[in-house]
């Protein structure tokens, strides 16, 4: 009788995620994002010497999940905290976590100059075209037709412009370093996704300069779909206007 | 009169429908009424709630701490809402997701209300809330079961209009169950 | 006649601020009182006004400075943190007299706090949260029905003087669904000669706050103080089974209904407990206080706060009676028998019978 | 032969595993968890890679692939 | 030996700040209180210290909040347009309870105003303008020197009770410049255990000021309430001539200074006018506002507003004797002789000998 | 004895700029700006129906100038006041007029909100890399080695980013309908001025979406030089890291 | 001859016009007005065509050029 | 002892360093002293002014509505703060720039200064600044010219002490100016 052979878990969580569950709705991104950064505080070593800034948005418990250091920011104003935190203590790690209504319509002078003056910060940024905690708001990201709570007939461009494009918007400035917008609805992107993140970090972690990576991300519940819905929303929708790719990237050699 | 309720369960439960079907026929029935929903964060992860208070007085306190009745859509809110009833108050339970047992409570009378098991058996499952309404109003005694059916129109969005027979003979079952189970334990 | 809806106390100040006129909604979403923007952004487009989601609070009260300087009737709403960030235009408003109305569905705070009904927003409504000194009116309802009728008043009030109007409620005034009769409003078109249209048949005109030459500042601040005591003929409030009160409590808002039933439960036990009600809390029923106070044997006052209305009480009060205290910070709502009982010690503490 | 323990309490029964196996080994199922989602369950007839996509994808954590080690 | 220099209102805040030990400063431009910035700037690239210009006092305060989370002591400065739109983080840091120091060399507002002195934002600082039931420690220098001086003490308060702290000037107590003895600092280092400085041999901690738990948020403001009552021994006046005063001045800040002048005039004429100077105007001089005005015929406040401050030595004085007012707007500053002829209106329609 | 030819006046004031000396101080192109604007309007026949944010900077007192309905903004919220200013009364001609500290820094959220949703009116931004009211702090279009009260060091791009081109940052937005840089040092570069300004009027008058026309301006004071030496340093320095030109101009032919 | 007139007490004495000048005829003055600028002075000994530069160029609408009119 | 001016002119005269200069002088006197520079927009149009009060007791108020004297180095100084100094009071004028005629005052003392000339006859017009700040000084007598002279090295900024002795003899030179006049007017 041969051995069975031993099995081996290919999968965990990364250890500074906190092990309790998630208050976020069935099939949201954000789950998802948090754990691709925790990933990377792993895999650089970062959980000992991490702040970070949250925001005001679903993710704005993103302290109960993380298990590094972690001050709550006022709505828009992570930025503006995390250039606090990285003056004051300039070998951390500091990192942002931002939603689209946080960090494209309240926050948007303080994403800009942090950009601009090239705050050596990784920003995540998360994209989901809609204000999610709030219930569903139309955001600056919001897709053109797209019905919201304060869109109720589809977002009109005439009224409310069209959706910004924030990684675009950002790379024009001379501080920005890195930027890259991608999507975690499948592995492929995902991967890319992993490989953007570590590519922050190690502008960050190298002192080159300000890294800002987008996530295009579902929200079932303010969208009114399924999660599969949702899910595939993000690559067709959402991707076609808001192209996935990497945008800057100073040092690329 | 007086009643209160807090009304709770999933989010696609319909709880909070209820409540406004309710708190819509308190005011056609000339009462004094107030609906209140939770808001806010508390609305993620899918549970939902609201409370409604009906009275011949004015309404100070939408908001119950210690509610006359609770009705109580699935587990997480039969463990939050049963033990906050009063002693002399009602418990009406979702018995098609809640078992005996997985909760406590100090109300003296607690409705095991199958609403799947009776929705289905009039044709349509999505009803389950409105069979639990008609068992509450039965049960609470604060309106009639024609009143709230009157106020379906009012209440509905006209969209749904064309479903007020079905939603008015799922009350019917609700309230109909309740009757007999009274006749039941009388009999 | 009057119609009859089941309506939840934000959508009664939307629908009251459409019945006075207002066709310029500016806003930005904040947790407890979504209801209005969205209740604006589906009702706008079809009267021909305007809805319009700004990028930030700052930005919306700003908008709203810019309509409004028109003399549209114009309104924006938000909550306790998105306030704060109004705070700077608010005082311009006041300080270049341009009217609006800014309503406030408070949360409870500091920072981001929660969003339970609360009344830490007291002091920052009444006492020019902004910088310089000004006021504005601040009207607290609280049941959906003054929701809608207040928010009429507020766009009269205004107009009338020239002044930003505070609407102060919470999660329970904005959140609770009750009947509300829709009145009908009946329009006093007013002349606004001040309002910026264009320099037809005129030189430009301005609407500012800076006063640079020597002196024109302080005229400029008595003429504003000046008005500010006018306003106190819009003074306000309710009394609740106040005849013959022994103790006289005093609350305004979420606080204030919930009272009317603890008052309730104390008549039923032979205690000769009243409520006075502010409506009005800038201007503050000052003499309707002081005279409380001098035909009750004491005050008490009753907040969602560790203690801010109180200080007004007391000043209106003048120490003709004692002024007793319960405050209660956010986190949880107090059920009429708390109160009740809260009352009761105050009763036996003074010794009343 | 690989396998994935499923944690039904984490799990929200969202599908997005669902989508992400390429073998279709996770189905969802018709019990509920204490949340009151209808957790995903999974297939185990063989099928199964180990290649993790679905743990990779879950957004809640809620799977745990194991696979042979190689020795 | 504490060496004298000649300088202005603002340099002392900035010297008293680097003294005791303020590495970090964020602000952005406004009159009258540039040179604290400009001041920053030069000087803390030399300690190795950062000086940050905002794109905003938005921005600037929310810097604050960072750095000052991580243990170190942080100022940023403003005047009251950007004050009030720093209100929203103050309230957060009182919230999530992360020191600093906020200097408000106030002007003239509402609005834009102008840069007079000016004393209307009394209401602003000592009454929570942000959102939310919180206070914070304020601070009134009334000269150059005490500027310096309270600025060391402000930071150690902000950190003795992890709360923001205000020092609140206007453009007469930032633009003077006078002799000040430059004193040095003598240092408590401090255990912050609340800093954030990294999950190094512990779990990762939090700063924050949300509280959705039921009841977490009630404990969590009493719990602040009881530290601001807490704050009530950090009281601060001074008295001038005020032995056996009958009539006695209350002023804080520039008239404050100003008062003294008036008081000699008065003195010489024979009359027994003395002066109570807050100094800390929150926590406010109460019991010695009550011990004034048991001991004087009458109280007479003076504020460059329409009357702020009065409301608090009302509430002190529970009226143990008349309390009169003078109150001028901003854009003009008063004289000592004028000061004086107001106070004797006072003493005459008092009847004061 | 010929009649001596009669001499007829070859420059005037324009008559929606009231008569009254300017406050600016010698050799401020403030004032060359203001005469600029206001000659559009003359020449487009607007002085009935415009209406203009003013904003706070050294042309805060605007309203003594222009002879047109004027309501003053707080610093940085021209933009948000023009859209309620416009929302309010879409057939008036909407302006505002900014500098660089009023909206690049504190305006920033504004300025790129009102471009985004393609606000119809006209935004007249005066840069002159530093604020001027105030005394000659760094401005975010501060040069960099530029030595200002607040960078007394000059600019360093390591602690406060390089100058935002806000013309470049603005015509990434789709809103954005015309966006121009200019100056005014010499007759040719007037020329141009003017041109941009007659299109940006252009723009709005017809309803063709949000215009921007940024002038390079001098501030002879806090660049502590003389006003010749400010006017050469706009054409030269500030040129160079701001080219001037017209950036976007979507009904081009 | 085209010329050009000084308005003296709105000049402040910047010296625009006098660069923007393609024929040199304006120059500061050694005169100061109420506001005590030295003002510009217009020497006209024929060179001037009357162009308009220095007016255009003037921040403070200081000059009034003037020319033969074409008939 | 009790003293204040107010000193105003263009912002190129240097009407700012005079104050200072009185005011470093007053401190290492011994004296009180505040010094108060007008700020912010009032500076924008080129004019500068501040106020100096030199008193044995602490100085209440640093800006005066009617100065015991004021420095008017150009003509809308003089327009503006002529008619403020008290009956009793002095105004220095630069006489350079100044005519008489041009301004009024109730002053019982007006001293015409040729703040220009006497610095050129010192070789340095640049100097008018202390050649009127040493007749303010000996016609004020609230301190000496010593005094003054021996503050300078404090209130310069270090780049400019090799200038000192041309400010002393500038100061000298004001002040020599006042004596004779004085002098002239006895005789
Ligand atoms: C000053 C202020 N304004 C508004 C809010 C209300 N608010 C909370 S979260 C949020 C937006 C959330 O949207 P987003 O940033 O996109 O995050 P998401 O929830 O979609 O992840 C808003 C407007 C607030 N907390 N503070
Ligand atoms: C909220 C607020 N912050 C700051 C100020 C002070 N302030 C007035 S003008 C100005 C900047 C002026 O610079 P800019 O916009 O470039 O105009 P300029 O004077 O250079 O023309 C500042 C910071 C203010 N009035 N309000
Ligand atoms: S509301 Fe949207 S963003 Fe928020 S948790 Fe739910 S799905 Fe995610
Ligand atoms: S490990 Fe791969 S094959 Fe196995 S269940 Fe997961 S996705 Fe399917
Ligand atoms: S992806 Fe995760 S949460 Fe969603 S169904 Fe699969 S296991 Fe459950
Ligand atoms: S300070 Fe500069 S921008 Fe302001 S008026 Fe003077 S030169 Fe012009
Ligand atoms: S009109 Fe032309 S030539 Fe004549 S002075 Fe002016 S610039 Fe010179
Ligand atoms: S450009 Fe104008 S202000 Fe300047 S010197 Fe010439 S005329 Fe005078
Ligand atoms: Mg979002
Ligand atoms: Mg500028």
């Amino acid at each position: 009788m041969s051995a069975k052979p031993k099995l081996k878990q290919v999968f965990d969580r990364p250890k500074s995620l906190k092990d309790v569950p998630y208050h976020y709705c069935p099939g949201c991104h954000h789950g998802l994002i948090h754990r691709l950064v925790a990933e990377q505080i792993d895999a650089f070593g970062l959980q000992e010497s991490t702040l970070a800034a949250a925001s005001v948005g679903c993710s704005v418990l993103l302290y109960d999940y993380f298990d590094v250091d972690i001050v709550e920011s006022p709505h828009g104003r992570a930025a503006a905290v995390a250039t606090g935190l990285k003056r004051a203590k300039p070998d951390s790690f500091v990192f942002t976590y931002q939603g689209d209504g946080d960090l494209a319509a309240i926050g948007t002078a303080e994403i800009v100059h942090a950009a601009n003056r090239g705050e050596k910060i990784t920003v995540i940024f998360v994209n989901n075209a809609v204000f999610g905690m709030t219930g569903g708001q139309m955001a600056p990201t919001t897709l053109e037709g797209q019905v919201t709570t304060t869109s109720p007939y589809g977002r009109s461009a005439a009224e409310a412009g069209l959706p910004i494009r924030v990684c675009e918007m950002l790379s024009t400035l001379e501080g920005t370093a890195f930027a890259a917008r991608v999507a975690v609805d499948n592995i492929k992107n995902l991967k890319k996704a992993k490989a953007a993140l570590k590519r922050a970090f190690t502008y960050q972690t190298k002192g080159w300069g300000f890294s800002f990576v987008e996530f295009l991300s579902s929200c079932p519940t303010n969208w009114k779909m399924t999660p599969e819905e949702a899910n595939a929303r993000v690559g067709k929708e959402m991707a076609d206007y808001f192209p996935l790719g990497v945008y800057k990237d100073v040092r690329a050699n | 009169m007086y009643f209160d309720t807090i009304i709770a369960g999933f989010g696609g439960q319909g709880v909070l429908l209820m409540g406004n079907v309710l708190a819509y026929a308190a005011m056609h029935a000339g009462k004094q009424v107030t609906y209140m929903p939770v808001y806010g964060v508390e609305m993620r992860g899918g549970t939902a709630n609201c409370t409604v208070v009906i009275s011949d007085r004015p309404v100070g306190s939408p908001i119950i701490h210690e509610p006359v009745s609770a009705v109580v859509m699935n587990r997480p809110s039969a463990e939050k809402f049963g033990p906050m009833v009063k002693k002399k108050g009602q418990v009406f339970v979702n018995a098609s997701l809640i078992k005996e047992g997985q909760f406590t409570t100090r109300a003296k009378t607690v409705c095991w209300v199958p609403t799947m098991e009776l929705a289905s058996d009039i044709g349509n499952r999505r009803l389950a809330n409105m069979v639990m309404l008609g068992a509450v109003v039965q049960g609470g005694g604060m309106l009639t079961i024609q009143q709230v059916a009157d106020a379906l129109s009012g209440a509905l969005d006209p969209r749904y209009h064309k479903m007020i027979p079905a939603n008015v003979g799922a009350l019917k079952a609700g309230a109909r169950f309740i009757s007999e189970q009274k006749a039941a334990k009388k009999g | 006649m009057a119609r009859r809806v089941l309506i939840k106390g934000n959508e009664a100040i939307a629908m009251g601020a459409i019945e006075a006129g207002c066709r310029f909604y500016f806003g930005y979403p904040i947790t407890p009182q979504n209801e209005i923007p969205e209740y604006m952004s589906m009702a706008m487009p079809k009267l021909g006004g305007t809805f319009l989601q700004a990028e930030s609070e700052v930005a919306s009260i700003n908008m709203l400075l810019g309509a409004a300087a028109t003399g549209a009737r114009v309104m924006t709403s938000s909550s306790s943190p998105g306030i704060s960030l109004k705070q700077e235009g608010i005082s311009y408003l006041a300080g270049s007299q341009i009217p609006g109305v800014i309503v406030n569905m408070s949360r409870s705070g500091p920072g981001l706090g929660g969003i339970h009904p609360s009344q830490g927003d007291y002091f920052q409504s009444t006492r020019g949260g902004g910088h310089g000194d000004y006021r504005t009116l601040v009207l607290a309802p609280s049941t959906a029905q003054e929701n809608y009728d207040l928010t009429m008043l507020a766009f009269d009030l205004a107009e009338k003087y020239r002044n930003p109007v505070m609407i102060l409620g919470d999660a329970l005034i904005g959140q609770i669904k009750e009947p509300v009769e829709l009145k009908s409003y009946r329009k006093k078109p007013q002349d606004k000669p001040w309002a910026l249209t264009g320099a037809k048949g005129r030189h430009g005109q301005i609407l500012k706050s800076l006063f640079l030459a020597d002196g024109e500042l302080t005229d400029h601040n008595w003429m504003l103080a000046k008005k500010y005591k006018s306003m106190e003929k819009e003074v306000r409030f309710e009394t609740y089974r106040a005849e013959d009160a022994q103790l006289m409590l005093v609350a305004f808002g979420s606080v204030g209904r919930i009272l009317k039933t603890s008052v309730d439960i104390l008549r039923e036990k032979g205690k000769a407990v009243g409520l006075l009600r502010p409506i009005t809390v800038y201007p503050f029923p000052k003499q309707a206080v002081r005279q409380a106070a001098e035909e009750a044997k004491a005050l008490m006052v009753m907040e969602l706060n560790t203690g801010q209305m109180v200080e007004d009480v007391k000043l209106a009060a003048e120490c003709a009676c004692p002024v007793d205290f319960y405050g209660r910070p956010p986190g949880s709502i107090p059920t009429p028998d708390e109160l009740a009982k809260e009352a009761m010690k105050v009763w036996r503490k003074r010794g009343l019978k | 032969m690989p396998q994935v323990k499923v944690i039904s309490e984490r799990c929200k029964g969202c599908g997005l595993c669902v989508l992400a196996c390429p073998k279709n080994n996770l189905a969802l199922g018709k019990e509920y968890n204490a949340q009151g989602y209808a957790y995903v369950t999974f297939n185990s007839d063989g099928k199964c890679t180990g290649c993790a996509f679905c743990a990779e994808l879950c957004p809640d954590m809620a799977l745990r692939p194991y696979k042979e080690e190689r020795s």
